[in-house]
């Protein structure tokens, strides 16, 4: 009961890591340093891959492009602004939200600005673009969409917002002209690209419970969007498979998780809130497995990766999973801690850790 | 059925009367079943019982209950953060204590409860847990376990859309802190929505203080992290443009000429728009009127913007209201002062026109007086009148003065008998009573002094004193010589306005010095000269200026105060001195106050007497003149006859000040019985004449100079004053910065009952 | 009437003392005089006058509205005006202002 | 480290011998137990028959132990539980009994302080306390000597009217001493100072030379209060009275009232006292 004494016991222990016979093996190509990490933010900071280059976007700002294959530095900026979400390269063209609520556009070529706009409220998640138009969801809930060429306001929509929400923000999907957005009051919308006209809204997830802790229902991990299904999962809620034009809800399921989802063989793969990695059927929303010897690891959102699903954890421990049956097939250690999701382009793994360090992992 | 009697079995606890209260069948009436149920429904209601059987025994109504157990034990394990007592304190106040009747809706009510005040405290994580274990005789046993989990605490406050103002400027505003090196010594880095709403208060008239009349804020997000521990939180702004002043001008019925006001107006054209002077000049046109007896003026400034120039025209609109009167003037708290020494300070009288200055004043006086920790009034308006107002004053009394008592024995002195009270509201009656009775083998003081400070309703104050002192024995600081006094004197004073006031007093003195085997040589030659016996008749002339805000520990405004003291022609020896003593405060920041304190003395004589006697001079050192020095050792001092230590023999002149920064301890809620201060004191004695009878220096005398500034001793250190029943009490840690000669350094000093 | 304590005599001989200020009852201006009417009712009269402060305990038909002031130490000036009721309305009005007549 | 404290009482007595334990820690007056061991039965038998005597001894012990606010709370407690209990009385009378000494700390208690010149705030919670129980058990054998209390109470309430008129005179603010002697005349009846509040009323009315107010309160003096000083024999009014700190010469003054003239100097008589005897104990069980 001393003044000092650490009287606050950690409330949920990460499990210690089992021994396993590992399937397959894994190697590190290269790596990289490329700036500052995330720390303990909940930025929505990894890298992006265009062509063969892949981008990355330090939490202070500097920006760089290294060749995927060899990680040789094509270049690097510093921007001095803190950025909170990004980046992503898509036509030749690399985007990024910073802290102080402004959309940022480079030339993916060398780095230099094209445009930057301000925007209603800190950019924390990943700004899209489809032909000519940008959208970025702020985490006031505001989605905006900014003319690509000139970085002009077309539109926006704002949302109301519970008292208290989970930091975090998710990332607006873009697909046959409608925008699909997930937002802190658990609800899913979609807008016309065009004009921003609200198309469909459906509830994924209801609050319950007394107290505003219990009643958070945000949904924080970006929509995936498979054929015409919109899946989407909220925090102390449910996953769900909305139908892209109507937005009916074909099916939910009770999980609760705040990190974005991937997709392959006909599954769902995602990250529960107590880092439980589960496979759900895009169809039917039955759970397939779930693996939970990683159980408080904090471990990061999943990515399909050749036949695995890969994730990285707290010590900075890269697991492959089956996709088939979730098993451990694999482990490999880069750095430290491991917030950002995995990206996989072509056979290369790329792994960012938090303290800014960039990995290309192989399979031996 | 005619109910004949109605019999009620399972009573354990509950009164029967309150089952009967409850009850809406009384004997003789005709019941049917329904009312029967509505009966069992309104017993069910009471939250007393657990089941209700309604039956018949031929006429009779049996209504036959099973008690809820009662909670006989609540005990609450796992909680560390926030104590059991305050935990259970909470439970009581929502009806859940030991004793009190069991439902399961109380164990939620329990639960939430309990959550309730660890989300208070920031610890989002907590989960609670709680299990019911029957115990024989209907009763209950509830153990509640707590997990904690960490507290929240917040990671980062962002500001979004200010560019006008930099980063850390508008952070510094806020009370909430990100978290950081020195967080878990405060709670600011813990969320709390009021602490929130207060920061967007502050950020708001900031930026309308500065001329950004549009600033808005649009939307504050607050966000927790998925572990609970973190909390984010962003504001995001339009600041808008910054205004300026077009032109002021005043409507409405102003009652002061509109001249006079005009100049009372802050806001000047062309100055930056700022709420905040708008404000301070409502607040002082609306006292203004009050001091004409509008108590209910009100006076608002309305901007009307105009956006292309970026200026804004400003109209003060004054409604005067009725003339309010005071009907009655109450005062509360004042369980040891008697009301009238109260009400003897009013400035505003009853069914009199109401005066907002009168009213303030009057309450200044009440905190001048010392009796007061603390002095609240309110101006309530009378109900059923439309301009009729009381004023009631609320005072929280405080020790105001000090009583010691000693009895001691020492191998010098002998046994020590001793006691003194000295109150500046003696038995609450205003009077000012101090009674000192020491008596040991070697020495008896006694003194008596009263003085009634209202001798006359307007403040005339009168007293009189008398002290017998007799000492046969060597060893005191003064040099080695022991006087014997005894003396009276008789006291008056009048105000001569608000803040001054003069006051005269005359009395008798007489001393007889014994000399012991040490005495230095220039004592002996002076009593040689002039005798043993002194005889004086002295008149003191003097006059007193306070604007303090407090009689004790002010904290704000200034005093000083002048006296002439001559000993009437015929006295053994005919002296004057002149006393001049100041104190000013000047507050630097919201808890830092400097204050500067100065004081002057001078004695020469008149008529045939040449040299002051020793016994009258002035000494310097210790308490109240320069911490750090021993009491009385600074200043001139003589060799004693053999051994070759220095008695201090005083000067004529002494010039003494000090220079403190008044600051609050950290910990202590109750700062107005405590004042810490880091101060700077300075000062010394000295002699017109360093007794050099013979021409040249006298080589016995040390440390004997003339007035001057590179003479001056300084010392530097932290000094505490706790008011306490017994008297304040003072400690001060002091480093003598330049002691010289034969000067004697003190480190540690402290004082019980002395002023300071 | 009675012996008083403050016959001018035995002034205070205190040079310079300061007194305060004692104020009185409620301000009474020849324009709120001159507002009442015969047959006014008494909140009308509240409204004209502001609430008299000497209600007569033993005679519920009159109001006295005096206005005092003493200066610190000078004498006491007064100015006094009376209200007469008669079954709850104005009836007469004495005192040193006086309504002028219309 | 905040352990819950252990309790002191074995767990093994029963009620009985912990109802006995109680009542001998009260006679040889130590409440300190006594409130501990009743709160202890009271917590472990809530059903005994002795459950509500003993939260009847807890409220004689709690003001036994001078602690007011204990009293209330534990005898709200005990009227809460047991609106139409036959000892109800006593607990409505002893709410009355500790907030009329709640102010008295300690130094107060044993000094000759008047309480007619203090706070009155406490003097009118108790009367209200006291008249409660009147109305609601106006034949309680404390009804007596509650309504002696509350006419002492009265009492003080009037001289502390009085104490501020007097100074109001002093002041010469007649008005306000004026409005001070009706607030007594009219709210304050049958209490020894409503002929001074009539002298006040009197004077002031003079003074302010109203003179059928003033004789309209002369009239009712003398017929009620003949005896009053303010009257001499044949009747008429001679004065409320002259205060001997209002305008004393310098010479008086300064020769503390040897030589020189300070005026008639006839302060208020003592106002009646409370009444200080024995504070009753509970009613045994069944009385």
């Amino acid at each position: 009961c001393g003044m000092f004494s650490k009287d606050e016991e950690e409330v949920r222990t990460p499990k210690p890591l089992t021994s396993f016979e590992a399937s397959v093996e894994m190697k590190q190509v290269w790596s990289q340093s490329i700036g500052e990490g995330v720390q303990g933010g909940y930025e929505r900071l990894k890298p992006s891959v265009f062509g063969d280059v892949i981008y990355s976007a330090g939490a202070e700002g500097t920006v760089s492009a290294l060749e995927a294959e060899t990680g040789k530095r094509l270049w690097s900026r510093k921007l001095g602004v803190q950025v909170g979400g990004g980046i992503n390269a898509m036509q030749g063209m690399l985007l990024l939200g910073t802290l102080d609520g402004r959309v940022l556009a480079l030339n993916a070529e060398d780095g230099s600005d094209l445009w930057e706009t301000r925007v209603s409220s800190e950019v924390i998640s990943v700004p899209q673009v489809s032909g000519d138009t940008v959208v970025v969801q702020t985490i006031d809930d505001t989605v905006t969409a900014i003319n690509a060429e000139n970085g002009k306001i077309i539109w926006s929509q704002e949302n109301l917002q519970p008292a208290l929400t989970l930091r975090g923000s998710s990332s607006p999907r873009i697909e046959k002209g409608a925008v699909f957005a997930g937002f802190h009051s658990g609800e899913a919308r979609a807008y016309r690209i065009e004009d921003g006209t609200p198309l469909w809204v459906s509830k994924v997830a209801l609050p319950k419970g007394s107290s505003e802790l219990e009643r958070m229902v945000d949904i924080n991990s970006s929509p995936l969007i498979v054929g015409d299904n919109v899946f989407m999962v909220s925090y102390q809620g449910n996953a769900a498979a909305l139908d892209m034009y109507s937005g009916r809800v074909r099916w939910n399921r009770e999980i609760s998780s705040y990190k974005s989802m991937s997709s392959g063989f006909g599954s769902l793969y995602l990250t529960d809130q107590d880092s439980y990695v589960s496979s759900i059927d895009q169809r039917t929303g039955a759970v397939g497995w779930r693996q939970d010897q990683l159980e408080y690891r904090q471990v990061s959102a999943p990515t399909a990766y050749s036949s695995y699903v890969a994730v990285g954890d707290l010590d900075g421990y890269v697991h492959l999973l089956s996709q088939v049956d979730g098993s451990v097939a694999g482990r490999y250690k880069v750095g430290t801690a491991i917030k950002a999701q995995p990206v996989a382009a072509g056979d290369l793994l790329f792994v960012l850790d938090a303290k800014g360090k960039l990995y290309a992992l192989d399979r031996k | 059925f005619v109910v004949s009697d109605i019999r009620i079995d399972g009573l354990q606890r509950v009164s029967a009367g309150t089952v009967f209260n409850s009850l809406p069948i009384e004997v003789g009436d005709d019941v049917l079943s329904p009312q029967v149920a509505e009966a069992a429904r309104s017993l069910f209601r009471t939250g007393y019982f657990n089941d209700i059987q309604m039956g018949r025994d031929g006429n009779v109504l049996v209504v036959s209950v099973v008690e809820r157990p009662s909670i006989s034990q609540i005990k609450i394990e796992g909680n560390k953060a926030i104590k059991t007592e305050d935990l259970m304190k909470g439970l009581s106040s929502s009806g859940l204590s030991e004793g009190e009747i069991f439902q399961q809706a109380t164990l939620e009510a329990i639960r939430l409860e309990l959550e309730r005040q660890y989300v208070s405290q920031g610890r989002y994580g907590a989960r609670i847990s709680a299990d019911v274990e029957a115990l024989p005789r209907n009763r209950v046993k509830l153990t509640i376990n707590v997990k904690e989990g960490k507290v929240a605490t917040i990671r980062h406050i962002n500001v979004v859309g200010n560019t006008v103002f930099p980063h850390e400027e508008v952070l510094d505003l806020f009370e909430l802190k990100e978290t950081g090196m020195f967080s878990f010594f405060g709670s600011s880095d813990k969320y709390s929505r009021e602490k929130l709403s207060g920061d967007l208060e502050r950020l708001r008239s900031y930026y309308l203080d500065r001329g950004y009349i549009n600033f808005n804020i649009r939307s504050t997000q607050v966000s927790i992290s998925p572990d609970k521990q973190s909390v984010f939180i962003t504001v995001n702004i339009d600041e808008g443009e910054k205004y300026t002043i077009n032109e002021v001008n005043l409507s409405g019925d102003l009652i002061i000429d509109e001249e006079e006001a005009r100049n009372l107006v802050l806001a000047k054209p062309d100055q930056t728009f700022s709420r905040r002077i708008i404000t301070t000049t409502e607040e002082i046109l609306s006292r203004r009127l009050g001091n004409e007896g509008y108590t209910f003026a009100n006076v608002s400034g309305i901007p009307t913007p105009n956006h292309e120039n970026k200026t804004v025209d400003l109209t003060f609109f004054v409604e005067p209201g009725r003339r309010a009167y005071v009907r009655r003037i109450n005062f509360s708290g004042n369980t040891k002062t008697e009301d009238e020494v109260l009400r003897r300070e009013m400035r505003q009288m009853e069914g009199a026109s109401a005066n907002t200055e009168n009213i303030e004043q009057s309450k200044v006086r009440l905190e001048r007086l010392g009796f007061f920790r603390q002095v609240d009034v309110e101006t309530p308006p009378v109900p059923g009148s439309s301009d009729q107002i009381d004023v009631n004053y609320t005072v929280e009394e405080q020790p105001s003065g000090s009583i010691t008592a000693s009895v001691g024995y020492s191998q010098s002195d002998g046994l020590l008998l001793g006691g003194s009270i000295s109150q500046s509201n003696f038995l609450g009656t205003g009077n000012n009573v101090s009674i000192g009775l020491n008596k040991s083998d070697v020495s008896q003081l006694y003194n008596f002094s009263f003085t009634d400070p209202y001798y006359t309703v307007d403040g005339v104050s009168r007293g009189f004193g008398l002290n017998y002192r007799k000492y046969d024995y060597k060893d005191s600081d003064i040099s080695s010589y022991a006087a014997d006094t005894w003396g009276g004197d008789v006291r008056f004073g009048y105000p001569i306005s608000e803040t001054e006031s003069i006051n005269f007093s005359a009395g008798v003195e007489g001393t007889k010095i014994t000399t012991g085997k040490d005495t230095p040589d220039y004592i002996t030659e002076y009593l040689k000269k002039e005798g043993k016996q002194f005889t004086n008749v002295k008149a003191t002339l003097g006059w007193s200026e306070s604007e303090l805000n407090r009689g004790l520990l002010p904290t704000r405004g200034y005093s000083q105060s002048a006296s002439l003291q001559v000993t009437v022609p015929g006295s053994s020896v005919t002296f004057y001195k002149l006393n001049y003593r100041a104190q000013y405060f000047q507050p630097l920041t919201k808890s830092l106050t400097a204050r500067f304190a100065g004081r002057l003395g001078y004695i020469a004589g008149y008529g045939d007497t040449s040299t002051i006697p020793f016994f009258e001079h002035y000494y310097g050192g210790g308490f109240g003149s320069v911490r750090g020095y021993k009491d009385n050792t600074l200043g001139p001092k003589a060799k004693e006859k053999n051994g070759n230590n220095f008695n201090s023999i005083g000067g004529d002149f002494i010039f003494e000040g000090t220079a403190e920064i008044l600051f609050p301890l950290p910990f202590v809620k109750d700062q107005r019985s405590l004042r810490t201060s880091l101060f700077l004191d300075f000062g010394n004695v000295f002699n017109s004449s360093c007794g050099t009878s013979n021409g040249k220096a006298n080589p016995d005398i040390e440390d004997c100079y003339k007035p001057s500034f590179d003479q001056l001793r300084y010392s530097a250190g932290v000094g505490l004053t706790w008011i306490t029943p017994l008297g304040p009490l003072t400690f001060s840690l002091a480093k003598a910065l330049n002691p010289k000669g034969k000067d004697e350094k003190q480190v540690f000093q402290f004082s019980l009952g002395a002023p300071f | 009437c009675a012996s008083s304590t403050e016959s001018g005599s035995r002034l205070i001989s205190f040079p310079g003392a300061y007194k305060i200020d004692i104020q009185q009852g409620t301000v009474i201006t020849q324009e709120m005089v001159d507002q009442l009417r015969p047959g006014m009712t008494r909140n009308q009269v509240q409204y004209v006058m502001g609430s008299p402060l000497l209600e007569d305990a033993f005679n519920r038909d009159r109001w006295d509205y005096v206005y005092s002031m003493q200066p610190g130490g000078e004498k006491r000036t007064q100015q006094t005006v009376t209200i007469f009721f008669k079954d709850d309305r104005l009836a007469s009005v004495k005192g040193d202002l006086r309504p002028t007549p219309q | 480290c905040a352990s819950t404290p252990d309790e002191e009482v074995p767990e093994t007595l029963s009620e009985a011998e912990m109802y006995k334990m109680a009542t001998h820690s009260i006679d040889n007056s130590r409440y300190n137990d006594a409130i501990k061991t009743l709160r202890t039965l009271e917590s472990r038998y809530p059903f005994g028959s002795f459950a509500e005597q003993s939260q009847l001894d807890i409220i004689y012990a709690y003001f036994m132990n001078s602690e007011p606010e204990a009293v209330r709370a534990a005898a709200d407690r005990f009227l809460r539980l047991h609106p139409n209990h036959p000892n109800a009385d006593y607990a409505l009378y002893m709410k009355g009994l500790a907030s009329n000494t709640s102010a008295m700390g300690l130094l107060e208690r044993y000094l000759p302080l008047d309480y007619s010149k203090r706070d009155p705030g406490q003097a009118r919670q108790s009367f209200s306390e006291f008249s409660e129980l009147l109305n609601r058990y106006p034949d309680s054998r404390y009804a007596p000597d509650a309504r002696q209390r509350m006419v002492a109470l009265r009492n003080r309430l009037a001289a502390y009217e009085i104490h501020a008129a007097n100074y109001y005179m002093k002041r010469k603010a007649y008005v306000a001493a004026t409005n001070r002697g009706r607030y007594v005349v009219e709210n304050l009846q049958k209490t020894p100072a409503v002929p001074e509040a009539l002298a006040i009323m009197v004077e002031g009315y003079q003074r302010m030379g109203l003179i059928e107010p003033a004789n309209e309160a002369l009239e009712v003096l003398r017929l009620n209060y003949p005896e009053s000083d303010a009257l001499n024999e044949k009747g008429e009014f001679i004065g409320y009275q002259s205060f001997g700190d209002v305008n004393p010469s310098l010479l008086y003054t300064v020769t503390f009232g040897l030589l020189g003239d300070s005026g008639v100097n006839k302060q208020l008589e003592g106002i009646p006292d409370l009444s200080q005897e024995e504070t009753p104990k509970p009613p045994a069980k069944g009385q």
